[in-house]
């Protein structure tokens, strides 16, 4: 332990603390800005700096570690004096037009104003080039807005590990972005839109889905199909001023239907759906494996749920990409189910109906125009909206959302069990797969307490789990005494860990669940701002909470399910799964 | 039916009748029940432009129970190309004070204002007199109605009727919300009817005459005469009346100076018509003729190929720029927006499209905005935006 | 009975009183429709067009706001054409906005970038106007400043001016495009006969009107090391600041803030409240002086009523539009003067400092204090007697700035010989509290008896009610008194100007005879001061006014005279009140100003 | 006592002492004065017992009540469409050559000042004028030289402050 004085008050700080730190955690806030949680520090803006009596400069305080007997002041005339400069010299070069900035009132600059106090601009100085570049279908760059500060950089590099984002050029000309002509819609980037969550400013944004939905709800002449991913309702309450991990799945039902959505089905369904079709596939793998060697027996198998996650690989390791799941996603499943199960059962002419996502997810948003996910010409899913996209629609149809009655899905594609709620977080969809595969092999409940596979649960980067088969049933006889192994990750860094070790043939893992954001859909890029892993935490637990208050929890229970099946589709990866419910890969260029 | 497209000249306002104190005392022998139906069934609508039905609006104002009633002649005539109402004031004001005075004695008022724009200033000696004339032979059937002048002093707004009853109170002539409309909250917030210089002088005619005689004149939901005011590039401007109904082709074949490329029907506040459309286009309110039917205070300007309709629209801007009461946000900015955006547009600043940004504005203007004035700045902009675009263009 | 009519907003079926307005049947219906121009305490506009909804049926759309519902109306607040228009009448507000928000101060809490960011108003494409007018900055104001180049033209502030405080400084003029807020003939603030109550302040929904503030000289002064920095606060800043740090409304954070203060590097932190009790001696014994010359000696240069001088905004309210009735005021000077008069003296000789050396700063809920710290004859510890006037909304942003973090303070208590108060203090913060408190002490002096109200509460004087009226019968008084035996001691309590121009109007035309008038500028009292978290109502002001009479019941001492700190400077320093010295520190005279 | 003091106080016996009084009063000054100063405006707020702000936002409303210091003779020329159309920028021209001065001026001697409005409500004899209030339409640069010249012989001939 070290002892410092933060102004003027002794405090005990652990050795390799910093400043910045030990300061917050001694209830002094200091004004900060290129500061991220948990990742390197890169001190380039520095607003945080503080004055180290001795010190000959003032230091950016969350990169400098403390020392015994150091004295700190945070706010002394000189600090003052200089953050306001600092301040003001970043306003030099950024556009002053708040009012029509899309970070109105969520900006950590425009923050910064309210408690740095500025009355008048003492530098008008010279602006960046801005860029916009709005190729990509998830991401809109503006650089006249960007301040420098990185994070982005951070982001994409040493959590994603997709290497997009990088600083160009020097002095004056910096620029952040891909390289110089490139174009984020041409480019690797995976649409996985972390670093639009942790951009400070309005540099980086989603690109706005909301007027084609608004122009669609007003269009009479179509049926509007709504759906819901299951990270969206531990979430969306913070748009709304609830703390974070608030469930609002009631309210959020009835705000949609108020919206005028005329029928509001839950992605959930379609995630109890990709369960029965992926754990087929996936004994269907395992089957090959033991008994056939060679033929249709890649494992271990991955999901494809992610299509943050489904891009990089495409991109990264084109040659793995016979490891991923056929399934497509839930929601595009539920997309081609409305268009065609539920418009049969409805008569209503598919052309009309319209369907729109709402996601914790940019991604999705790349992922309905891929040509793969089009269905006699019809797109399975029409628009995607993100979070943060529904909360902005809620408020400006003037809902009061707070004030809402709890309400309902509608059937047939709203019923859903506690193992689809989980998809919305890491590890998720393991567990689901799971409850039921465990279930299916050997008929009897996944032996775990309370059905949680708790390794598999947290925020950990990489997790894993082993679960041996004993006592199977008759058909299920190869698995006796099998050792199931799987892992799970979230972010890309760690899914590149795991594709690495498949690639070198050392991997030994029978299934893998990848996440493209860490942590899962619950901070997916579309969520509500701010998103570090304290909300993360929070969000979790929601998310476990819905799981365990629901009576069902294991996806092959959904009786709508198997409504469809004995309806509509036959049997799991029977022929109109394949052709509804399936999908292919694309090689895409490294770079 | 095409015959009553044509033009056809009237003579009832300025025809000189000399028996004004016959008709009053005969109006005033009859029951309001029966002049109010009188009215109805002439089916005389508001002169000022917006074509409210007059026996409805004293209907309506006679219907409410209150000691105090008011009887307002709105001459407060801004509208750009108007000037039928200080003809009217000046050669006839015993018309008009009649038709006051039977409003007052149908409503159940005993006050009544004539408000007059401040430009009008020196029609007032004239007009006092003609008033204290009337007053005496009022008092003289004992009927107890007094007429006095309010002088107006330069604002456009205050011919809104809700701001020149607060233009009366004393204040800023500053358009109300409505409802409450003025036949029950009016001048002092007390009923009132408010009528038009010229609408009065047609009560006059038809109380004269009858019903029947003013019914004929005009079309389908469009009965009797009109004064129209004929200004710009004419060989003949000047006061006409004529009946309602009639084709604007006709119209200009009998005023036009052969080379006539667009007429402004209805002042700043009206539609700018093209040439191409004169066929199709009959003056007179909103009702089923064949085309275009349009209203009009009165308001004819007649502009022919010399004329830039940039700089006709740029004035009627920078008019309504002034002329705003400025409290309302749609009409106040989007003013000053329309006015800067086409100028823009005209130096080259902001390309073509930004016109159509223009258009989507003044839609919203006339959707929101608080009062009429605001509501019909979105009339001349799209008709002359839309037919000379062209000309709007760098 | 008032007739209930049914009609139905976006398809949900709501039935509501005759009269009632599309807005408030529509939040009843729990549908938001946003505003600008509305406030609760004003009448309605309807010109900001924000409100706009579509009735069926009509060709025009409707302002929510000033529409009253009619049967089986049918209303939409959501339709294309209401969203189209309500985005548009946005983006001209903006565009006649000057947007630097990062410099303003009302960045975070004004209510047009909220509307910007709720309705997410991405592209500029109008044309800026800004730029192409002639804005002025009225910066003269002591305590507001005005920019025009931030007013959206809706009006509250004039409304606040005229109809809550009957001050009619500010008044719209021109038309048109020019039409603009402004004073008579586009003078200062300073120069007109505005009572830089600062209502405005708390009404404007954007930052064309803010208070002037001294953020950056007091910490000039606290970095200074050769200064001896003294704050003290007033009762209202303990239940308004919590509003800004996050806290709900009508929190109290008297220990918190007190903590606050020390962290942010003041010398000493003292409370306003112990000069409120000593108010309490000095203007009471007056009251009874002033009975005593016009009952017993029939002076006729002595007025009665006798009016309280607490709040600066009514002073100077009286100074412009009453200068020949500036005797019936009290002389006593508000709290904050008297406080700042003995830290220059009293306090300084105590701690044995030099009063140069002394910087006084006050933190209070009042823009009026500024002006009233400025006043020439504020001087009479042969210095300034108070340096720097913070509000409370200044001091929430100290307290960020210096990275504080409010929730995790523990609470401390006020540095001694100014720090220590009574129930009878803390309620000045509330209407009717200086007249509570006041009445607390007169009766225990003249009868030697608590004042016969349950638990001390003189609940007649509490409450909302705009002018509201009190009287006590003094029986059996002690000796010296006994010319008050039988004497029924009339008071009223009026807050918010209009209702002092109301009782003033009374008194003028002979109507009132009251002997005794507690006159608070601000709505509410000083709880509801222009120095106060924005936004304002009047069921905040309820909050707050609960959390005031909480703190004074959770007090052991609730009698001014009780304040054993107020009987130590009487012992040590005053003397006796109306002493000479507290003549020369504690009382002042006023100025008779003009009528515009 | 200043005569203005004495004109608003026979103004307010003659009309009355309320609000709705206002405009009448603020149009006598006028006529009187040809403008309202701010002890005009300070007084009718005391005669009328209003705020003098109001007086002030009600007189700004109206562009005949002018509040700055203007000429004996207020020419105000006519700007709408008609009236441009018919040759109102030669005979500004020819006022503003004559007078030296430009729209919005007031010639140094007090005689003349110059501004432009809007609608007469003389279309149809465009252009036309208003010389405080009687109006003169059709005008050429000719004509209107013409009766500026005799309003300068009228000043020169009366030179009192009655019109």
């Amino acid at each position: 332990m070290i002892n410092i004085t933060i102004n003027n008050k002794v405090i005990q700080v652990e050795e390799g603390t910093t400043i910045f730190e030990a300061a917050k955690q001694h209830g002094v806030l200091i004004p900060h800005f290129c500061y991220m949680e948990n990742v390197h520090q890169i001190g380039s803006c520095r607003i945080c700096v503080v004055e180290v009596e001795g010190g000959k400069t003032l230091m950016a305080s969350c990169v400098t570690e403390v020392k015994e007997g150091m004295i700190v002041h945070t706010n002394s005339e000189r600090v003052r004096d200089v953050r306001k400069v600092i301040y003001e010299l970043m306003l030099s070069d950024h556009p002053k037009e708040c009012l029509s900035c899309w970070r109105n009132q969520n900006c950590e600059l425009q923050d910064l104003g309210n408690l740095i106090q500025i009355s008048e601009f003492r530098y008008e100085g010279a602006k960046s080039k801005d860029i916009i570049d709005t190729s990509s279908p998830s991401i809109v760059r503006d650089s006249s807005k960007c301040i420098l500060c990185r994070r982005c950089v951070t982001v994409c590099n040493d959590i994603q590990g997709v290497g997009l984002m990088n600083p160009h050029h020097r002095g004056f000309s910096t620029f952040i972005g891909p390289s110089e002509d490139e174009l984020l819609g041409e480019s690797v980037c995976t649409n996985c839109v972390q670093c639009v969550l942790v951009c400070p400013v309005g540099a980086l944004k989603e690109k706005d889905s909301t007027a084609i939905v608004w122009e669609a709800l007003y269009d009479k002449t179509k049926t509007i199909v709504v759906q819901t991913a299951p990270a969206v309702r531990a979430a969306l309450g913070e748009v709304f001023g609830y703390e974070p991990g608030m469930l609002v799945t009631g309210k959020m039902a009835s705000a949609l239907h108020e919206l005028g959505f005329n029928y509001v089905f839950d992605t959930n369904f379609a995630a109890d759906l990709t369960i029965m079709e992926e754990g087929s596939e996936f004994l269907g793998r395992v089957k090959n494996a033991i008994t056939a060697p060679g033929k249709n027996d890649v494992l271990p198998m991955i999901t494809s749920c992610s299509p943050g996650w489904i891009k990089f690989i495409e991109h990264r390791y084109p040659d793995q990409l016979s490891n991923l799941s056929s399934c497509k996603s839930p929601h595009m499943m539920l997309g081609a189910l409305t268009k065609t199960y539920f418009a049969e059962k409805m008569n209503i002419d598919p052309a009309n109906i319209y369907v729109v996502s709402v996601m914790p997810c940019t991604a999705k948003k790349f992922e309905i125009t891929r040509p793969e996910m089009f269905n006699n010409g019809l797109a399975d899913v029409d628009a995607v909206i993100t979070t943060r996209e529904l909360g902005r629609m809620i408020k400006d149809a003037g809902i009061d959302f707070r004030n809402l009655p709890d309400g309902e899905f509608d059937s047939p594609l709203g019923l859903s069990s506690g193992a689809a709620d989980i998809f919305g977080t890491t590890g998720g969809v393991m567990e689901a797969a799971l409850r039921t595969v465990y279930e299916l092999v050997t008929g009897r409940e996944l032996p775990a307490n309370n059905l949680h596979i708790t390794p598999l649960e947290g925020l950990d980067r990489i997790k894993t789990a082993e679960l041996k088969i004993e006592n199977p049933l008759p058909e299920f006889s190869f698995l006796a005494e099998v050792t199931v192994k799987v892992a799970v990750t979230s972010g890309l860094l760690g899914a590149a860990e795991l594709l690495n070790e498949i690639k070198k043939g050392t991997s030994p893992y029978h299934f893998i669940e990848i996440m493209g954001c860490p942590g899962g859909c619950i901070s997916g890029g579309g969520q509500p701002r701010p998103v570090n892993d304290a909300i993360r935490t929070k969000r979790l637990e929601a998310i476990y909470r819905e799981d365990e208050g629901k009576l069902l929890r294991k996806s092959h229970e959904n009786q709508d399910i198997m409504m469809l099946y004995h309806d509509f589709l036959g049997v799991p990866l029977g022929h109109k799964s394949h052709e509804l419910l399936h999908t292919v890969y694309t090689r895409r260029s490294k770079n | 039916m095409t015959t009553s497209y044509q033009l056809k000249r009237a003579d009832f306002i300025f025809k000189y009748e000399n028996d004004w104190e016959k008709i009053l005392s005969k109006c005033i022998s009859r029951t309001p029940q029966e002049l109010i139906n009188e009215l109805i069934s002439s089916e005389l609508k508001g002169r000022g432009g917006a074509g409210f039905p007059t026996g409805l609006k004293w209907k309506l104002a006679a219907e409410v129970v209150d000691a105090t009633k008011y009887v307002i002649c709105n001459a407060d005539e801004g509208e750009p190309g108007t000037f039928k109402d200080r003809e009217i004031l000046s050669m006839v004001p015993y018309k008009v004070l009649t038709g006051m005075a039977v409003c007052g004695y149908v409503i159940g008022a005993k006050e009544g204002y004539i408000y007059l724009r401040g430009e009008y200033f020196f029609l007032q000696p004239e007009l006092n007199k003609a008033i204290r004339e009337f007053e005496y032979y009022c008092k003289g059937i004992n009927l107890d109605f007094t007429i006095r002048i309010f002088m107006g002093s330069g604002a456009y707004i205050c011919g809104e009727e809700t701001a020149l009853f607060e233009s009366m109170e004393g204040k800023r002539g500053e358009p109300r919300n409505k409802p409450p409309f003025p036949s029950s909250y009016g001048y002092m917030g007390k009923p009132t009817v408010i009528n038009n210089v010229e609408t009065l002088a047609h009560t006059y005619t038809i109380f004269k005459y009858g019903a029947k005689r003013f019914y004929d004149l005009g079309v389908q939901y469009s009965r009797g005469s009109k004064l129209f005011s004929v200004s710009g590039d004419t060989p003949k401007p000047g006061i006409y009346e004529l009946e309602l109904g009639m084709s604007l082709a006709d119209f200009v074949d009998e005023f036009g100076d052969g080379d006539t490329k667009a007429v402004q029907v209805g002042g700043a506040s009206g539609f700018l018509v093209p040439r191409k459309r004169f066929d199709e286009t009959a003056i007179g309110f909103q009702g089923k003729l064949t085309g275009i039917s349009l209203p009009t205070g009165g308001s004819m300007m007649l502009f022919n190929s010399s004329r830039s309709m940039f700089n006709v629209l740029d004035n009627y801007l920078e008019f309504f720029r002034e002329e705003s009461c400025g409290q309302c946000t749609p009409c106040r900015v989007g003013c000053q927006q329309l006015l800067m955006g086409i100028k823009a547009v005209k130096r080259g600043e902001k390309n073509a499209k930004y016109l159509d940004k223009l258009l989507r504005l003044t839609e919203t203007m006339k959707l929101t905005a608080k009062c009429g004035l605001g509501q019909s700045v979105a009339n001349s902009f799209s008709s002359i935006v839309e037919n000379f675009r062209e000309e709007m263009i760098y | 009975m008032v007739k209930k009519i049914k009609i139905s907003i976006n398809g949900i079926f709501v039935e509501v009183e005759d009269g009632t307005t599309i807005l408030d049947a529509a939040r009843k219906a729990g549908v938001i429709i946003p505003t600008l121009c509305f406030h609760k305490d004003l009448c309605i506009a309807g010109n900001c067009r924000v409100c706009v909804v579509e009735v069926a049926g009509q060709k025009r759309l409707a302002a929510a706001c000033a529409t009253p519902c009619e049967e089986e109306m049918e209303i939409f607040t959501n339709s294309l054409n209401v969203l189209h228009s309500r985005k548009q009448i946005i983006e001209l507000l903006l565009s006649e906005h000057n947007a630097d928000c990062t410099s303003c101060f009302k960045n975070g809490n004004c209510e047009l970038q909220k509307l910007a960011s709720d309705y997410k108003i991405l592209k500029q494409d109008f044309i800026r106007l800004v730029p192409f007018k002639n804005y002025t900055i009225d910066k003269y104001s002591p305590s507001i400043i005005k920019d025009d180049s931030k007013c959206i033209r809706c009006q509250r502030c004039v409304r606040t001016c005229a109809e809550l405080q009957g001050v009619n400084a500010l008044t719209v003029a021109y038309k048109g495009d020019l039409m603009k807020i402004t004073t008579f003939f586009e003078k200062p603030m300073n120069d007109v006969v505005c009572s830089t109550c600062g209502q405005c302040i708390n009404h404007c929904p954007t930052g064309a009107l803010v208070e002037r503030n001294y953020i950056e000289k007091v910490w000039d002064a606290i970095s200074d090391k050769t200064k001896h920095v003294v704050v003290q606060t007033a009762p209202a800043v303990r239940v308004g600041l919590g509003e800004e740090l996050g806290l709900g409304q009508g929190v109290r954070v008297t220990g918190k803030m007190v903590a606050a203060l020390k962290r942010l590097g003041f010398d000493a932190v003292m409370d306003t409240d112990f000069t409120a009790d000593l108010t309490i001696m000095e203007e009471g014994t007056e009251l009874l002086m002033r009975l005593k010359a016009v009952l017993v000696d029939h002076d006729p240069a002595v007025k009665l009523p006798m009016a309280t001088s607490c709040s600066p905004g009514w002073i100077k309210y009286i100074e412009h539009l009453f200068p020949d009735y500036l005797d019936h005021l009290s002389t006593c000077k508000s709290p904050q003067q008297m406080f700042g008069a003995l830290a220059k003296t009293y306090y300084a000789k105590a701690r044995n400092l030099d009063p140069e050396t002394i910087v006084s700063v006050s933190i209070m809920p009042c823009t009026a204090k500024k002006f009233e710290a400025a006043r020439p004859e504020m001087h009479d510890s042969g210095y300034r007697d108070v340096d720097y006037v913070l509000t409370t909304r200044e001091l929430a942003i100290m307290i960020k700035q210096a990275g504080i973090d409010f929730m995790k303070l523990d609470d401390m208590h006020f540095d001694r010989l100014m720090g220590e108060s009574t129930g009878a203090a803390v309620i000045f913060g509330a209407t009717g509290g200086v007249m509570e408190a006041a009445l607390r002490t007169v009766y225990e002096l003249v009868t030697g008896r608590d004042v016969p109200f349950e638990n001390l509460n003189i609940t007649p004087v509490r409450g909302m009610d705009g002018v509201k009226e009190a009287s006590i019968k003094i029986e059996n008084p002690l000796k010296e008194w006994a010319f008050l035996d039988g004497v029924e001691l009339k008071c009223a309590v009026a807050h918010g100007l209009v209702n002092a121009k109301k009782v003033m109007d009374s008194i003028i035309s002979g109507q009132a005879n009251y002997h005794f008038i507690e006159f608070m500028a601000c709505p509410g009292g000083c709880l509801g001061g222009g120095g106060q978290p924005i936004p304002t109502s009047p069921e905040i002001r309820l909050k707050r006014a609960k959390a005031i009479y909480a703190e004074d019941e959770g007090m052991p001492l609730r009698k001014s005279h009780q304040n054993p700190e107020i009987i130590k400077i009487y012992k040590d320093f005053l003397g006796k009140p109306l002493s000479e010295k507290s003549h020369h520190l504690l009382h002042t005279q006023y100025t008779a100003r003009k009528r515009y | 006592m200043n005569p203005v003091t004495d004109l608003i106080k026979s103004l307010a016996d003659q009309h009355g002492r309320s609000r709705h009084n206002l405009l009448p009063i603020l149009q006598g000054v006028v006529e009187q004065e040809k403008y309202l100063s701010e002890y005009s405006m300070i007084e009718i707020a005391r005669e009328l017992d209003l705020p003098a702000s109001e007086v002030y936002g009600t007189a700004t409303f109206y562009s005949f009540l002018e509040y700055k210091k203007m000429g004996r003779y207020i020419i105000r020329i006519c700007k709408t469409i008609t009236c441009s159309m018919k040759g109102k920028n030669q005979v500004l021209l020819a006022i503003q050559d004559m007078l030296k001065i430009g729209v919005g001026e007031t010639t140094p001697d007090g005689t003349f000042s110059l501004l432009q409005t809007n609608c007469l409500g003389f279309c149809h004899k465009a252009p036309a004028m208003l010389v405080n209030n009687e109006v003169f339409t059709d005008l050429t640069p000719e004509k209107v030289r013409e009766i500026l010249r005799m309003y300068m012989n009228k000043k020169k001939e009366g030179g009192s402050y009655d019109n």
